[in-house]
């Protein structure tokens, strides 16, 4: 082996560090900036105001309430897509994947219209209203987090072999206490990383929960739609504030996925 | 105890049977064959897993063939063994009970008694089954399966996971298992040795079809198809001529070389046949001993080209014939070979009596080198 | 087995169809909304004014720009976390991962705090302008394409066994070559997904392009900005002219990702 | 060809050597061991895939320790193969070359004749070498491996996929294509047939250690200790205490049975130690025949339990001593079994000569059951 080659050597591995370290260069400088700026305690300061404080509570509240309707819609259907094959299926497994590559602004947009068709004003005058209240940014975050949760749990219920529920099945179980019994233990984890991401979709959104809910102070203002309010007002130590939440929140959703053993 | 009635099933372009066959209750079978041939399919479509297109299954007297498979009181033993990971060693043996909500006093008896013959005590504690190393995970998944006292046990090639060696006494105490308990074994696996040794009764399925069905004996002594002697012996099968039949023997000639053969009763001479002989069938003359009384014919000359060692058995392959014209595989042991001191080149002589030669016409059907 | 077991069995089928029916239907609502509020004679002939038809080339310019930016440093730094063990590879994979989880408008909002820190408005000042200019967005999109490129590439990369680079370092490949002719194009497949996949977060984004461009008509407006815009105006066909299409580019993202052969 | 001193290496908590060896060229080198032993570990070093701990590995009289794979000029055949799934057949064999930049005078001669010696013309023009059948691939990957024309090939279990009777052909048509072009193999395996067909030397690798190196005779003959007699022999293993010497020969009792052996030069008798005879060591004695002169000692009477039919051998099992307390398994033959009508339950005369029967001690380590 001459010198030429050892040279060639070092060059990829040197190419491969050098991208790696730019990326992580500014993914750091993302997070830096974020302090670099206001510093902490001005930002952290204001997380104390009480409107501020709301934007928070009403954040937590509807990203929860979307995650658990995601995840009650998305276990089902999950299942279904990963176990029966039935015509059609590849259509609606594109189906349900739509959400995650349309733009949530696209999504949003999508409800508003919806409510203004016949069967969507019906609902809206009849049942319950959604249109620029918090149940329709329930409904648009949790249309972004079924997305989100369908594809993993997917993917958490075929790695659980088929095997496992047919040896359940002869020793007595029934279809369903095989899927509780067995498949949905061995898949925990991918159940937790569905809810975990899914939450994290949901609380970070921006344009679908502009889209549906605007931008009603204290009514429909969570805390992305707080921050570009605060920034619109330039009170950028609130809105850096609020911005710290939502960051924290993103490396407690990775840190939480990564516990349970599943990268997302 | 297990019949099963023209079975059909197809999956893709793959079709299997129609299939028959029936299984004595409290003995070992086993459906021997090579990957592909379908075993798996007829054994998911015994335990319920893929339905069947045509035909009837009939357990223990009752016609399950739409049953599902927790309607169907067997138990099954997979390749994997499927343990499951989220339980403890304990909690996968008592699945069953659990699920079934039987009384303590139900399933105590059975699961002391296992846990004693298969010698789990000390993993009963064990929290995850996946520290348990091969021949563990196996006693464990056994136990499970048993615990619910089952007629029948499916088991679909359990061993192949462990070393040769392990494996042998895994089914020799098996087996010894199955006879005290007085269950019913269907076993399916492609590894012959293991068919031999575990079945009271086998069928060899080739190409999604039964193409045998008898004791082992009959296998050796007897396949009933060309077809069956490929899969059974790739060594000693040649094409031959009909040369002429006399005193209930027909003469076929191969590469020079005419054998003496008692043919199965039924089948008529064609001139183009096939005639195997099996390594464990041919003998090695000792010149030093006197020919036996029968061996009046089959005294095949020949020159020895290599001698396999396989540590624990030996084989010769020895040229015979015009020129060498065919290469045959001989069985031979340590001992014949240490005191005729045999060596690459030597000449002997073989022997093989005329009712261990197959003969078989070639088959309708276009086969391929096996 | 009884008439009880056969009526749950039922009943579990039943819940898992009925459930993924609803999910379907939801999606296919959010599609044919789209269509059903205004037509499609309108919003499709408004694609043809000039301000819309700078939107639709804007958006595909910068996302173009971004996608290939991305991928040129999420190949190196992918190959790099899937082969190679070095000291704080999780704590780099966890960095990475972070604009997945991060909303998007906090990815924007803190690259504009970047910009503002002393590194940042040297940059803006003597090297290139990117705060409110076609630049930043490019810079904000790629950074979100970066991230969903990544983790489609590692897996891709996993994929592919060591085996096959060994045995190609053994008949004389470098390790560059053993890349170049064996990884590589055996994680084609996924190599085209997250180039697609990261194409399609950065034509849909509207929260870090909003953020980083604004919203300068003519300049910084983006398809989902440009939608945004016309909502504001009560511009409604036009606005679903857009969606429409950036729904068709959603749509042919999925379509060209399962042609692929790896589902998103 | 190869030499290896007193290579060690780590991964994880496994500890691999110090391993030494040496291979001469044109040989073909078997490294056999149990799943776990670290065979792969060994070869991962040999090859340069991982980095060795410390020692030297010296391939063709060139210290390669710290080569890169791509500096040490041998071919290496793994267990999935690894073809090129994107490549064509045709330019998965040219794979080398076409990295290495040759020009087609340089590999047009070895390419046409690899490709007639293992008959490779027809699958030249296929586009997806995923659906090439088993023994194709085989032939595929090992064209491939050739073509650079290497002094080396490195083999890992590359017949394991293969069922048992394909499996047999293609390792004698590679052992002839080995011996033809005079190159040198070296082959991990788990297989004890495969290692006795596939050697000419051979070592036996047990949790990270080379515990005996030599012939294959040696290891039937003469196993180096107590742990590798496990490894090869699972059955006829019994404790035994050293009763007496005479004539050069040691006599054991095991089980209320004496049996004389002839020790290895150098053990001196301890009175707790281990005696093993393998199941082809023994001969049953046929009544009808006068013992051979050299039978003076070592006939064992005994009772048979159970005969054990594999399909293509046979093994009794036979219990001797006061009250059958040992079993010993006994290779017999089918021209046995039915001349002598043996039965189970029918009472037999077993002999081993003294220099068949193995003798240990209990090693110093602590050792499970194998």
């Amino acid at each position: 082996m001459d010198g030429g080659q050892t040279l060639k050597r070092g060059l990829f591995r040197a190419l491969l560090v050098a991208a790696t370290g730019l990326a992580v260069t500014v993914m750091a400088g993302l997070l830096l900036s974020q302090v670099a700026y206001a510093g902490l305690e001005k930002p952290l300061a204001s997380l104390l105001r009480p409107e501020v404080f709301h934007a928070l509570f009403l954040s937590c509240i509807l990203a929860t309430a979307a995650a658990v309707i995601a995840l009650a819609l998305a276990i089902p259907s999950a299942y279904l897509l990963a176990r029966r094959a039935f015509p059609g299926r590849i259509l609606v497994d594109t189906l349900l994947d739509l959400p995650v590559v349309l733009s949530p602004l696209a999504v949003g947009f999508s409800l508003l219209l919806f409510f203004r068709t016949a069967p969507g004003s019906f609902i809206e005058t009849h049942l319950m209203r959604f249109v620029f209240e918090p149940a329709g940014i329930v409904l648009a975050q949790a249309i972004l987090a079924y997305a989100v949760a369908v594809r993993v749990l997917k993917t958490a219920f075929e790695e659980v072999e088929p095997r496992y529920e047919q040896v359940a099945r002869l020793m007595g179980c029934t279809p369903f206490m095989a899927f509780r019994k067995v498949t949905l233990p061995m898949a925990r984890p991918g159940v937790v990383a569905a809810a975990v991401l899914g939450w994290g979709r949901a609380v970070g959104d921006f344009g679908a929960t502009v889209m549906v809910g605007g931008a009603v102070a204290g009514k429909t203002e969570t805390v992305p739609v707080a921050i570009y309010l605060r920034l619109a007002s330039v009170d950028i130590a609130q809105a850096v504030g609020l911005m710290l939440v939502l960051t924290a929140a993103a490396l407690a959703v990775l840190l939480l996925v990564r516990l349970t053993g599943r990268a997302p | 105890m297990i019949r099963v009635e023209a079975l059909s099933a197809r999956v893709g372009t793959f079709r299997l049977g129609p299939a028959s066959l029936s299984v004595p209750a409290g003995s070992s079978f086993v459906l021997l064959g090579p990957t592909g041939a379908g075993k798996t399919l007829f054994l998911e479509c015994l335990l319920g897993l893929h339905r069947p297109s045509g035909g009837r299954i009939v357990l223990d007297g009752v016609d399950v063939t739409d049953a599902p498979p927790e309607g169907r009181s067997v138990a099954y033993l997979p390749q994997d063994l499927a343990l499951f990971p989220h339980l403890s060693v304990r909690d996968n043996i008592l699945f069953g009970p659990s699920i079934r909500r039987w009384p303590r006093e139900r399933w105590q008896g059975p699961f002391d008694a296992l846990v004693e013959r298969l010698q789990l005590a000390p993993l009963l504690a064990r929290r995850d089954v996946r520290t348990l190393s091969g021949g563990e995970r196996q006693r464990v998944a056994l136990a499970r399966a048993l615990v619910l006292r089952p007629k029948v046990l499916f088991l679909d090639e359990p061993f192949s996971s462990l070393d040769a060696l392990a494996r042998r006494s895994l089914q020799l105490s098996i087996l010894d298992l199955q006879r005290e308990a007085g269950l019913t074994f269907f076993l399916v696996t492609h590894d012959h040795e293991e068919a031999f040794i575990m079945a009271d009764a086998m069928a060899v399925m080739l190409r999604g079809r039964i193409e045998q069905e008898g004791p082992p004996e009959a296998f050796t002594a007897n396949p009933a198809s060309l077809m069956v002697a490929r899969f059974l012996l790739v060594q000693n099968l040649f094409p031959a001529f009909f040369v002429r039949e006399s005193e209930g023997l027909w003469f076929l000639e191969a590469g020079g070389v005419v054998v003496a053969a008692k043919p199965k009763p039924g089948l008529s001479p064609r001139p183009s046949m096939h005639i195997g002989i099996r390594p464990e069938a041919l003998v090695v003359l000792r010149r030093d001993r006197p020919l036996a009384p029968w061996m009046t014919c089959n005294l095949l000359e020949g020159r020895v080209e290599r001698i396999l060692n396989l540590g624990n058995r030996r084989y010769a392959r020895v040229s015979v014939g015009d020129r060498g014209s065919i290469s045959l595989e001989v069985a031979v042991t340590q001992h014949l070979v240490q005191d005729l001191s045999l060596r690459e080149g030597d000449a002997i002589t073989l022997h093989v009596r005329p009712e261990s030669v197959w003969v078989h016409w070639e088959n309708g059907d276009s086969e391929g080198a096996s």
